[in-house]
């Protein structure tokens, strides 16, 4: 019965004949900017227009985007959703009325034409895999991460400790984050959270350094985790000493792989996100599902970068997002 | 009834803009969205604007949307518990924290916002604590429940357009607020209280027991509207959930005509407010194509309004003077 | 012999206030020594026009002259340039700071840039002295008595070294003894040479002081006064404009049987003195003391505003325990309190409200407001009190202070109490509506309420009680029935600590 | 001086209980962090304290933070301005906005909550919309300009601890205030019209300027502690920079022994309020692995902490009253 409403569903409706469709975050980050830039290139390579949204008080902000673009009238949605299982009803009303593609974390169970991403917990793998690297002889570690209740943070730390234990890969594992975990030569002392909050952040690093003052290796797990472990650790006068290992692309975070105090750091390409996703919208949005593979599973694999790495790498970004 | 008049003047000026701007605007999907947020925002206003009325503030309106929002799918999901227990225990939490709050603030004397800061700070907390920072929902469960939030109650004679079911929620809380507040003794001791503390006590105005109950109303329907919420999007992260809804709840009120000083408002002004903030949201998807100013541009609007507001009032007045003395001189 | 030179002139002042024209072309002179009185009845313009005088306010038409000079008055700062201070009729202090801060606010005395606090404390004594308050300038103002604050607003007027002093009923709060150490005060500041306007309700003062009185009514000039003129009479014929025969018209009845039995009541604030003494149906009993005496604690503990630590009270025979005036009303009390503003109206409420708030509950139907009912009350209240309002929707704040003395009572009346508690009833209210209370005082009695009134106006005691209580520091220093009752009795036992307890 | 004594007690305790639990407490390199973080918020704090003394509330203090943190980088590492154009630049935007916010109120006589509140939307709206919602930081660059954060001064003769650069911002910050406030013709001035506005108006004060300064001084003071900030993080995120430091400030300056009342505040005390508030978060991460309850644990805090003080206060009066009795008695 919602047929009379004006404004919806179809894609003639867009003014000017030209596609439109919108890509929505899980929350504002210099990540998503990367994404925008992909979002922005592949706008203009397939002709369509685009949109990046990114929602500023969790799940009710993107509940509220994904609805008022439904209202508008848009071509293809491709969302990063925040709570996957609850909101597939939302998900799936949504994909109802446009094409609909998840990226950076998956929604299985929702009606979503695919998936575009990594594996959050592989990705944390690799991570793990890195603090074992600068580690050999084992050693204390201490995990710095924004928030843990999204699901994407979640699996993403449930692999790196799954990676340091040397545990078989399971992404259904949960360890909680109070408490000491143990095993392999490795003791993992905790997990501490920030809610974005830079400056508790860095408070929080601070307090593990007076905490535990041989600790062995730092994993910031949030894009600005690492740089504000570097923050702290130059401050402490301990830079090198203690090991950093990092997630995502900051730029202090590349430049300290450069300079040998970060370790490595692993890499998403949220560039190819939002290339990918609006490249695969506006077939959809043209009516060809030739682009949907059977796994319904585009693969933008995470990298491991190091100090050989680096140089390479940061060029490439920089031409990317058109950063000097 | 001035001061309603001039936020009504705003929200439709906002309205005719957002309409003139985009055809989506008036479209029934679009319509019945603003009227189920409205609704929502409105309910915890409300419960705010008995806390203003009598002179106090509630900065714990947020983190009890957070606190019921949370518990009632970790209870349900997580422990099994049988709907009717959930909800119980819900409105348990939410009248008991109202009931602790009015204690702290007539027994010790503790200022309000200091009393409901730490309730801020300390309810969040503890949906934190229980959920241990996990997400929880109602995945594809409890669709009799969520009705609730989510359900359309269709209108007779009228296709395409159903009114979302919080509505019927924000209209029994409205009435029944409005009728207490205007034509009951309670009300009226709560306006007298709210103006003047002491003389009310002189006149034999149970000060005490008023205040609290104004705290309990407030924390109740922030607990109802912290469950409607929850019923709404269906999935609640403890960190986020509910982050600066006493400052909208509080910004709705003062909008909709209630003083921070107390012993003013009206239940409708509140409702006019909810909704001004909302169009306002939506306006900004609906029209431009980035949303990351929108906080600015809803901070600018509310302060030209009451701006405007009180630039039209002082206008009115000197006219109303110069008049008088014309008159005086003839 | 030449009058001494004008000081200060004003010429057809108009001020309007949103829906009322307060003054509409009042004209005033003041010459040097001279003490000039201004009267009229509650809301003609008085305090308006000092206002207007001092730069708190501007005029919206007319002209003031200061040494034949015309001048612009656009702050308060101005008029204390040109010499011009003025005691506002309410309180006005800070009172989180202390005495001496209070009295030079605005005028510090400063010491390489920072507040020479040692030199306000010690100027601050002198003033102190001058107007008889023996307090340490260094206590916090919020701590004094109400009579006490308004003797630091006189000091704090007199540390200005003004040439005009302008008092706005300076002795509605004070104390007979407090107010007599003013009146030297004022003489001797009239041979300086300072001119004086000094308003009063208290037409006594006015005669005993005066060498001029202005009369205002309905904001505008009603006549002047000469010195040889100024009698009772007279004054109250140009305030009212009609004569008010028989101002006390006390007619003692037959006391009726014991309607409040007060034994060993201890007050929080006095614990030490237990006080004893009943009131009869019909009888008016008034309660003299000096400022700090202890009466308004007195009548508080019995209402149960500030619940008493001990002792028995009985209304009609009936114990009640007093621990809120919820119960103190529900045994047939009543209080109409000393703080008109504070305690007894709400100011932004309509006389309705105002009217019927302690009655609300009673005249409820399941809780609801019962309009019909309300209306009819405030109706009632409003014609049998004669309140001067133009409907029963007003805010109270926009009545005369008269106007909004009888809403308190209406709201009592309306209750119809057995025991009317009065505190200070007549505190700033003008003739007319002074003469209108004890109307209603009389009647209440004569209807068999047995009335408790505090007053420092021994004029009123003597007039109005069947029987005196006097306090002094918290005790009851004496009873004084009708025949013994005299100013220099109530005096006596009011200062003479060594009387019989 | 009786409420900064409770304060000071309870901080007392905090301290001894952390100390007795960790023993990484009372380690230099902990104390530092301590007394740079308690620096930075007494800063903010301070200013707040201003506006509270007055009888008003500044709500926008966190956007203030939010808006001079990224607007300093921003123009410093975007545009390429030079350090004393950048930070002149900040100076102009905090005390311009300090002063918009006094104008509103004084002139217009909107409510402190109303205006601060749409501030709050507004400065962080801004600072989201120049930077486009981009993290903006130093990188490696600025080394000398944040030393004024992070720098140290060593101590003569003391070996192993020196002091954070930002304790000295505060310890002049501090002075200043104090003796502003108790000392100067403005202080008494402010005081004055805090407790009573028209005591104050009518001795010849001019209200409205003093209101305004106080404004001034509190964004004045938000936007020193947001470039502090910023210098001591590195990097801001407009989102998110500076979240509910306006809460955090006001808790801290009404723990200090604020009262919301206006004409009551000292120095002293807000920096104790906001050192408690860092000595607990500090105390949650050394003591406990889990620092998701932190928030409820500061407010359980808080909230105990004036209630007891409260407690104290009364049982003190009661006992004295006890004893007059006693005396008078005898
Ligand atoms: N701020 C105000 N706003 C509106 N009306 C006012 C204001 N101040 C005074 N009025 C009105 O102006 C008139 C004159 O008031 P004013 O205070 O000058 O009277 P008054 O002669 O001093 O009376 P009283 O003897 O009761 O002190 C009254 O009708 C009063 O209600
Ligand atoms: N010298 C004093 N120092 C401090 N407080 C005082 C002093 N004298 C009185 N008080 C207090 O001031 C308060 C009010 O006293 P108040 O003058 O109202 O007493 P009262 O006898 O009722 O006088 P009245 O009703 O005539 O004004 C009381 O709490 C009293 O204890
Ligand atoms: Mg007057
Ligand atoms: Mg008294």
């Amino acid at each position: 019965n919602k047929s009379t409403e004006g404004g919806s569903g179809g894609g003639g409706a867009s003014s000017g004949g030209k596609k439109k469709v919108a890509f929505v975050s899980n929350g504002v980050a210099s990540f998503w900017t990367i994404a925008a830039a992909g979002v922005k290139a592949a706008g203009e390579k397939v002709g369509v227009e685009t949109e990046t949204l990114m929602p500023v008080e969790g799940i009710s902000d993107q509940k509220r985007i994904i609805e008022d673009l439904l209202t508008r009238g848009i071509d293809g949605i491709a969302v990063s959703p925040i709570d996957p299982v609850n909101q597939t009803e939302l998900l799936n009303r949504a994909a109802k009325r446009t094409p609909l593609v998840t990226h950076d974390s998956d929604a299985p169970g929702s009606d979503r034409a695919v998936y575009i991403g990594m594996d959050n917990y592989g990705a944390g793998r690799l991570c793990g895999d890195l603090v074992r690297e600068a580690m050999p002889k084992g050693g204390t570690v201490m995990l710095f991460i924004g928030r843990l209740e999204q699901d994407n943070a979640k699996r993403r730390r449930q692999g790196v400790i799954d990676a340091i234990l040397g545990r078989p890969s399971n992404p259904t594992n949960f360890d909680p984050p109070s408490g000491v975990i143990e095993g392999n030569g490795f003791r993992i002392l905790g997990t501490l959270t920030d809610q974005f909050d830079r400056a508790k952040g860095k408070a929080n690093a601070e307090d593990a350094l007076a905490k535990y003052p041989d600790l062995g290796c730092m994993v910031g797990l949030f894009a600005y985790n690492p740089p504000l472990l570097l923050e702290a650790l130059a401050q402490a006068n301990k830079l090198g000493q203690v090991k950093v290992v990092a997630f995502d692309e900051d730029d202090a975070t590349l430049a300290g792989i450069q300079k040998g105090s970060v370790h490595g750091t692993v890499v998403q390409n949220p560039y190819m996100y939002g290339y990918k996703s609006v490249e695969v919208l506006a077939e959809l949005a043209k009516g060809n599902q030739a682009v949907i593979p059977a796994s319904k599973f585009i693969d933008i694999p995470a990298r491991q970068i190091r100090k050989a790495e680096v140089d390479a790498f940061w060029a490439d970004l920089k031409a990317k997002t058109g950063a000097k | 009834m001035r001061k309603i008049l001039g936020i009504s003047a705003l929200l439709f000026v906002v309205c005719v803009v957002t309409a003139s701007l985009s055809n989506s605007f008036l479209s029934a999907y679009n319509l019945e969205n603003l009227i189920r947020r409205t609704a929502l925002f409105g309910i915890i206003s409300i419960g705010v604007a008995f806390v203003i009325v009598t002179g106090g503030i509630d900065l714990s309106v947020g983190s009890v949307v957070c606190l019921v929002g949370c518990g009632v799918p970790w209870l349900l999901t997580t422990h099994g518990w049988s709907v009717p227990a959930a909800l119980a225990a819900a409105v348990v939490a939410s009248l008991g924290i109202g009931l602790f709050h009015g204690l702290m603030i007539t027994r010790l004397r503790l200022p309000p916002f200091v009393v409901t800061l730490c309730g801020l700070l300390l309810y969040r907390g503890i949906a934190r604590g229980f959920t241990r920072d996990q997400t929880v929902g109602f995945g594809s469960e409890y669709k009799g429940l969520r009705a609730m939030a989510t359900g359309e109650i269709p209108i007779p004679f009228v296709s395409g357009f159903s009114l979302p079911a919080p509505w019927i929620f924000l209209l029994v809380v409205a009435i029944v607020a409005a009728v207490f507040l205007n034509r009951t003794v309670f009300g009226r001791h709560l306006l007298a209280l709210g103006s003047n503390e002491q003389a009310a006590r002189y006149s034999g105005i149970k000060t005490g027991r008023m205040t609290v109950l104004a705290y309990v109303i407030s924390s109740g329907l922030a607990g109802l509207g912290g469950l409607l919420f929850v019923l709404d999007v269906n999935s609640a992260q403890p960190v986020d959930f509910g982050n600066f809804y006493e400052l909208y709840a509080i910004a709705a009120a003062v909008l909709g005509g209630c003083s921070l000083r107390g012993g003013e408002g009206t239940i409708v002004g509140v409702i006019v407010g909810a909704a001004l903030m909302q169009v306002l949201r939506n306006m900004i998807t609906l029209v431009t194509t980035h949303n990351n100013i929108e906080f600015a541009i809803i901070g600018a609007v509310i302060l030209a309004g009451v701006t405007a507001d009180e630039l039209v009032r002082r206008m009115a007045a000197r006219k109303r003077a110069r008049q008088e003395a014309a008159a005086n001189a003839a | 012999m030449t009058p001494p030179p004008l000081l200060l002139q004003a010429t057809g002042l108009i001020k309007s206030y949103p829906g009322v024209r307060a003054l509409k072309g009042v004209s005033l002179t003041l010459r040097r020594g001279e003490v000039l009185a201004v009267i009229g009845e509650n809301g003609a313009g008085k305090s308006t026009l000092m206002k207007i005088l001092a730069g708190v306010q501007q005029p919206d038409g007319g002209s003031i002259a200061v040494d034949g000079r015309e001048v612009r008055l656009s702050s308060v700062l101005d008029a204390q340039a040109l010499g011009i201070a003025l005691i506002h009729q309410e309180l006005n202090l800070a009172d989180n700071l202390d005495v001496a801060a209070n009295i030079f606010l605005g005028r510090e005395r400063l010491k390489r840039g920072l507040i020479d606090t040692r030199r306000h404390l010690e100027d601050a004594r002198v003033h102190l002295a001058a107007v008889g308050l023996s307090v340490d300038p260094a206590t916090s103002v919020g701590t004094l008595s109400l009579g006490q604050q308004q003797l630091v607003e006189i000091a704090k007027a007199l540390s200005v070294d003004a040439r005009v002093l302008i008092f706005d009923e300076p002795t509605s709060s004070l104390s007979s003894s407090e107010a007599a150490n003013l009146f030297r005060v004022i003489e001797e500041l009239r041979s300086r040479g300072v001119g004086i306007v000094y308003i009063s309700h208290r037409l006594g003062e006015v005669k005993a002081l005066a060498d001029r009185v202005v009369v205002l009514r309905d904001g505008e000039n009603a006549g002047e006064l000469p010195k040889s003129g100024i009698e009772h009479n007279a004054m109250v014929r140009m305030m009212v404009g009609r004569d008010l025969s028989q101002f006390y018209a006390h007619e003692p009845h037959p006391p009726g049987p014991v309607a409040l039995e007060v034994d060993g009541l201890r007050t929080a604030a006095h614990p030490e003195h237990p006080l004893s003494f009943r009131v009869h149906a019909g009888e008016i009993v008034g309660v003299a003391g000096l400022v700090g005496a202890g009466r308004t604690e007195m009548l508080e503990a019995l209402f149960g505003v500030t619940p008493p630590v001990a002792g028995v009270v009985r209304v009609a025979g009936v114990e009640v325990q007093p621990e809120s005036p919820r119960d103190a009303i529900r045994a047939g009390l009543a209080l109409v309190p000393e703080d008109r503003k504070r305690q007894g109206v709400i100011l932004q409420m309509a006389v309705r409200e105002n009217v019927s708030l302690a009655a609300l509950q009673r005249d409820s139907r399941h809780g609801f407001l019962d309009r019909v009912r309300e209306d009819g009350l405030a109706a009632a209240m409003i014609g049998s009190l004669r309140i001067k309002t133009p409907s029963a929707e007003q805010p109270v704040q926009f009545l005369s202070g008269g106007n909004q003395q009888k809403v308190v009572l209406g709201k009592w009346l309306a209750m119809k109490p057995k025991v009317l508690l009065l505190d200070e009833p007549t505190r700033g209210i003008d003739v007319g509506a002074k003469h209108e209370i004890y109307r209603l005082m009389e009647d209440l009695a004569r209807e068999g309420v047995a009335i408790l009134f505090v007053s420092s106006e021994l004029e009123e005691i003597l007039g109005l009680s069947d029987r005196t209580l006097v306090l002094h520091e918290g005790r009851i220093t004496g009873e004084l029935s009708r025949n013994a009752l005299s100013e220099e009795a109530v005096l006596h036992l009011a200062t003479d600590t060594e009387a019989l307890a």
